[in-house]
């Protein structure tokens, strides 16, 4: 049996089916409240989650005793290539809790945190936060404080943290905190933690695009029961861990195929724009430039694949997850780059400016441009990404400390 | 063959760089967003003869050359002065009050055809608009022109107006001084966005040595210090073509000016949109937030790399050139 | 979908990576420079199936396709095994003793309209050359060209000479065919420019474990620890692309045959180059000498990189592909 | 006094009587021997710069009273300008004399060793080499080995040598040795060896070149006198930084000459190297791509001015040597790279191959490609540069040993 990409009947039929249902959802849904309406936007995302829930999409990968569709890898990725096609709504609030909290209690959770959680984050019904990063342990995961001391039934909560994404609208984060002050990587668990304890302070953190889609989180004497525990004590590095190595096959799938789109609008924007009287596109510098750039997200597109094979045929994801991390967050940041070049003045404009066809806006491009730039730093950034490709996957001596 | 700053030059330089320090000091750049134009400080600028640097004395200006504009307005990139400043320089002595920071001038670059939007910066405050066109300059009163206030101008700090169309206005030069006006208006833009490199090397060295992770600072790691170290090339390589450029345009140079000029500007945008990149990469997350400088660096580079011809149309000038010398 | 490789396939790569190694190990290398062909080795990879690996079990051949053909010409890559072997495997079915290896057979592309050199690898010793054109295949008898052997060719083993231009020979195929054969050559060529990114990647790794320098391996440097990962992705896009190429040539893909074939030639060659290149470096001053392995992967690349189509007509494939998509 | 980058009256003065004996010398000095032919190599290195010598163009800045021409430091851009523009020799063997071994005489010798050294090399009758590298001392230099053991009047010399170019005709050699093996950098010491000294064995190093211009050294019991001991002993780090910071100024302005000849052949190139029936030239995107890397050379040339500048002013040379060691060293592999591969197939031979416009020779671009790889490793590789720049220019911490 040779390598094929080809996807199965019972893949395509999934496509046909999903590709129906996107067509009249995804208008029905109507256009995204505005970015800093927050009431709105949680009505929005968990709207479109209880239609993915109803007619069965949401959890593509998850068992379905949790509510999910208990489908294959290969679903997963028709999933994400018939949304993107069909410009679905994203992600948005659900992002932690679809993508990452979900993911953990499936793996490492107890029956009784599985059932409890689950099914509302599929339905829509549960906001969950991350509360990992620290002000001084950003890249250095290892290094950080918020401690959680043991009090009878429950742990109390003291520290900070930062980039907690939707805090402000989250039922539950997922909290990594320090149960032993000694320990490095070994004195760190993973708590839920319920966002409507008291002692919870949130502070909202504008990006560079002005939204507020962050925030820092001060927590003070918060009291976690002791069952909201994910894994063992002190365990917590390794719960992580797993379900990241997990995530990282598919995690960035959605954004490769987004990454495709863009670069078809670009060919159509390359077009519209016009110097000296010739269009953009009439230049075949252009046009080899953005083969180049095509090129190399085909190739990323089919490292997913690769990824995908290996994982639905051993169960164990390979390490290639930081390979396409790197990769997709460097070559999408000079896509954008480029776009915004294309954009010439227009792209000195956030709303638009003139007329772009195909429904291209020159905002949406600066905007997602400016978002790159997160990309190459969150989530262990590019640098970070380097080191553990040279010494996990290459064998190369760590860093001396 | 000298190509130092001068005793002079450094006084001068030094001058505008400490009022920059006081008058707008990079921690207060927050408070500077979405302002209309800051006509005290214009005023004050014009006082310290940022505008009529290089009129004659005789015309109320300092007499100066290109050379020295480009080290004053490398200070004023690096410390994001807002303002239609460069407009205002060019306008000297074309537009009345212009020098003396009276009429504030703005303008628009139009010697290439291109389909672009009409975008204006500063123009709520301006009193005179100059457009340059490969046929002439025109000079357009500001309040004659129909223009819509951009909500979200990608830099805060330059706010923007969409005309659909410009009024005929007065024509006040021909071709040649368009040329001129548009060399030197490359040469500004490329010295503010060597202010850019400067301020972003500056501020990411200065990150390095403070943010610890991994026990130790993150400026002792051969990731961000290589980091760091191609920014300081990138950043020399444009100092030396923006005072190449600038003295070639005085009439001390050795080669073809129009070369040198598309040298600086190309190398300028571009390498100041990396380190600025680059910049935003060193401070990590706190990068990404609004509250740090960095971002306000990389949002100004693309309001100069805009202005004043774009990367492609000077390399091409560049590499044209070539054709020329060779055999 | 199953991107994998199988069982089977690993097996047949397996066996002609460990004939390479016990055949052509990397340290024999010198003493393979500037060697006429070796008809020994020809044989033994015809024998190997190397050849005849796509044609039908009832002409001799092994009856696999693209897929397996690339995991084998990447392993010939890995070990810069020497010969026409690209030219022979695609004659294989068209010239008779091509894939049983009786006959060796060189080719040349000239499909695209060029004023390039006419230049012949391993012209002596083979029997046939196949050149394709854009209207067919032509089979020239090897010994009707009249050609000068190259003294000093870039890449050490791979003998070159120079003709001024191509006797006539017998027309085997069409435009179509000979499309088919720019196809498949172009995934070959790509599968062997993979080989030359895994094998400088493994040397890079190696001498970075072993060679110390301020008191440690520059392995543990962060400098070359990038330098490394940096490699690493490269590589695996390359394989990727490889793999994805192959596929789809077998009928087992998504996309566009051309497509997914210039992607891959365009990111395998520009790839390897870089990686070869990074190899060098991170062997240091050793990289730079004779003796060590990595310039001749670096000099390989030239060879491999500008058969089948230029990095700019790959490029240029795919991004006018993506015009047909819009929409 | 504004920024001026013209030469003065007697610069041009000096170009002017330059060029007219160039015009005429460079023709009659013929052209060079086979790469492997040494004994006709020193000859017609050495040939050459007596030629220099004799029309008064050798050591342009060297003190008149050790035969040079006494004159400024502009004077000596000119030379390299007007060199590269006449294609004059290359200094060839010369190289290590002239650059390295008899500005640091002037700089640190003592009167004895300048009269004896310094006209012998600006007459060509000397050839230096340089015993500086060692196979565990590269990037690491302060880890050099290689013994100096007093006894009497004499060192007593044992160790191993690496990179030595022109060993084999060479009839000195600036020895760095180590002196005391308990110090690091304070143990170094610089000495004049003389090349006959018996316990001296050359093996030559061929480069991925295929030549011979660099060997190793193996020194097992050379003695060498005392008094060719230059500046004080164990002092030898320091001496060798000087020069080396001072010659890095200038280290580079003929090469970076010779590259804006290369993008000019280049253009010229382009005209002559058709696809489907149209020039490379024709292609907007080259001529673009040439403009860029033309405004990288011409940059780096005017950051050489500026360093002449500086350096004449004050007499004391900037800190940018590296930077423009490392900006010009990577811009270098980036030109002939793209060279190669615009002579597409061509490149595939070191031997020329067609006919190429203007006397350019396909053999030769490649060849010079070779050689491209071997300056962003040699003189401290472009990883060192990047930490002297950082450490020593930005103040970056250093590495923890």
């Amino acid at each position: 049996m040779p390598v094929d990409l080809r996807y199965s009947d019972a893949d395509e039929t999934f496509r046909k089916d999903l590709r129906a249902w996107l067509a009249e959802a995804v208008p029905a849904h109507g256009a995204p409240p505005p970015r800093n309406d927050w009431d709105a936007r949680r009505e929005w995302d968990s709207g479109w989650q209880r239609k993915l829930f109803d007619a069965g999409y949401a959890g593509v990968q998850w068992p379905k005793e949790y509510g999910g569709r208990g489908a294959s890898l290969t679903e997963e990725l028709v999933y994400y290539e018939e949304t993107a096609r069909a410009q679905a709504p994203y992600i948005g609030m659900n992002f932690v809790g679809i993508r990452h909290g979900g993911p953990t209690l499936i793996a490492e959770g107890t029956e009784l945190q599985k059932q409890a959680h689950l099914p509302r984050i599929l339905r829509g019904e549960e906001i969950w936060c991350q509360g990992f990063s620290e002000p001084q342990a950003g890249s250095d995961l290892a290094a950080l404080k918020t401690a959680a001391v043991r009090d009878g039934d429950h742990y109390v909560l003291n520290g900070q943290k930062i980039w907690t994404s939707f805090a402000q609208k989250a039922d539950y984060c997922e909290m990594l905190v320090r149960t032993d002050p000694d320990a490095k990587h070994r004195g760190i668990s993973w708590l839920i933690m319920p966002m409507d304890l008291p002692g919870i302070e949130i502070r909202p953190l504008p990006t560079l695009l002005g939204e507020t889609d962050f925030s820092e989180m001060f927590v003070e004497d918060v009291r976690v029961p002791v069952e909201n525990l994910v894994g063992a004590e002190n365990d917590g590095w390794r719960v992580t861990n797993v379900t990241l190595r997990f995530e990282r096959g598919t995690a960035w799938a959605a954004d490769i195929i987004e990454l495709q789109r863009m670069l078809r609008d670009m060919a159509t924007l390359a077009k519209h724009v016009t110097h000296d009287g010739a269009s953009a596109w009439d230049d075949k510098a252009l046009r080899r430039e953005i083969g180049h750039l095509s090129a190399e997200v085909e190739s990323l597109w089919a490292m997913v694949k690769l990824q995908i094979s290996e994982l639905a045929k051993t169960g164990v994801p390979g390490l290639g997850g930081s390979a396409i991390k790197l990769g997709f967050t460097e070559l999408n940041q000079r896509i954008y780059e480029l776009a915004t070049q294309l954009l010439g003045r227009a792209g000195m404009s956030r709303s638009d400016v003139g007329e772009l066809p195909g429904g291209l806006g020159s905002g949406r491009i600066v905007e997602k441009y400016l978002n790159t730039l997160s990309l190459t730093i969150a989530a262990g950034s590019s640098q970070i990404q380097r080191n553990i490709i040279s010494e996990r996957i290459l064998g190369m001596p760590r860093e001396p400390r | 063959m000298d190509f130092r700053v001068t005793e002079d030059q450094a006084a001068l330089q030094e001058g505008i760089r400490s009022f920059c320090e006081g008058r707008v000091p990079v921690d207060a750049l927050g408070g500077m967003e979405k302002q209309p134009l800051d006509r005290e400080l214009h005023g004050e600028l014009a006082e310290m003869g940022v505008f009529g640097l290089r009129l004659e004395e005789s015309e109320g200006g300092v007499g100066l050359g290109m050379s020295e504009a480009a080290l004053v307005f490398a200070e004023l990139g690096r410390r994001l002065v807002t303002g239609p400043l460069i407009w205002s320089h060019l306008a000297a002595g074309l537009v009345d009050g212009a020098g003396s920071g009276e009429c504030v001038v703005t303008g628009l670059d139009r010697t290439r055809a291109s389909n672009e939007p009409i975008l204006l910066e500063y123009l709520e405050g301006a009193g005179s608009v100059l457009v340059l066109e490969a046929s002439g300059v025109r000079r357009i009163d500001a309040a004659a022109i129909e223009a819509r206030a951009i909500a979200t101008p990608l830099d805060p700090l330059t706010p923007l107006h969409h005309a659909a169309a410009l009024p005929e206005g007065e024509s006040i030069g021909d071709a040649a001084l368009s040329a001129r006006l548009r060399r030197e208006g490359a040469i500004l833009s490329a010295a503010m966005l060597l202010g850019v490199c400067e301020s972003t090397l500056e501020l990411a060295v200065a990150y390095g040595q403070q943010r610890e992770q991994f026990g130790r600072p993150i400026g002792g790691f051969q990731a961000i210090k290589h980091i760091l170290a191609d920014m300081y090339v990138r950043q020399e390589q444009v100092r030396s073509a923006v005072y190449a450029a600038a003295a070639t345009a005085d009439g001390r140079g050795v080669g073809d000016v129009d070369r040198a000029v598309a040298t600086a500007k190309l190398l300028a945008g571009e390498f100041a949109l990396k380190n600025a990149r680059a910049c935003v990469q060193v401070y990590g997350g706190m990068g990404f937030t609004w509250e740090m400088p960095p971002h306000y660096y990389l949002k100004r580079v693309f309001v100069l790399q805009n202005a004043f011809g774009s990367a492609d149309e000077h390399a091409l000038t560049v590499g044209e050139g070539l054709e020329g010398d060779a055999g």
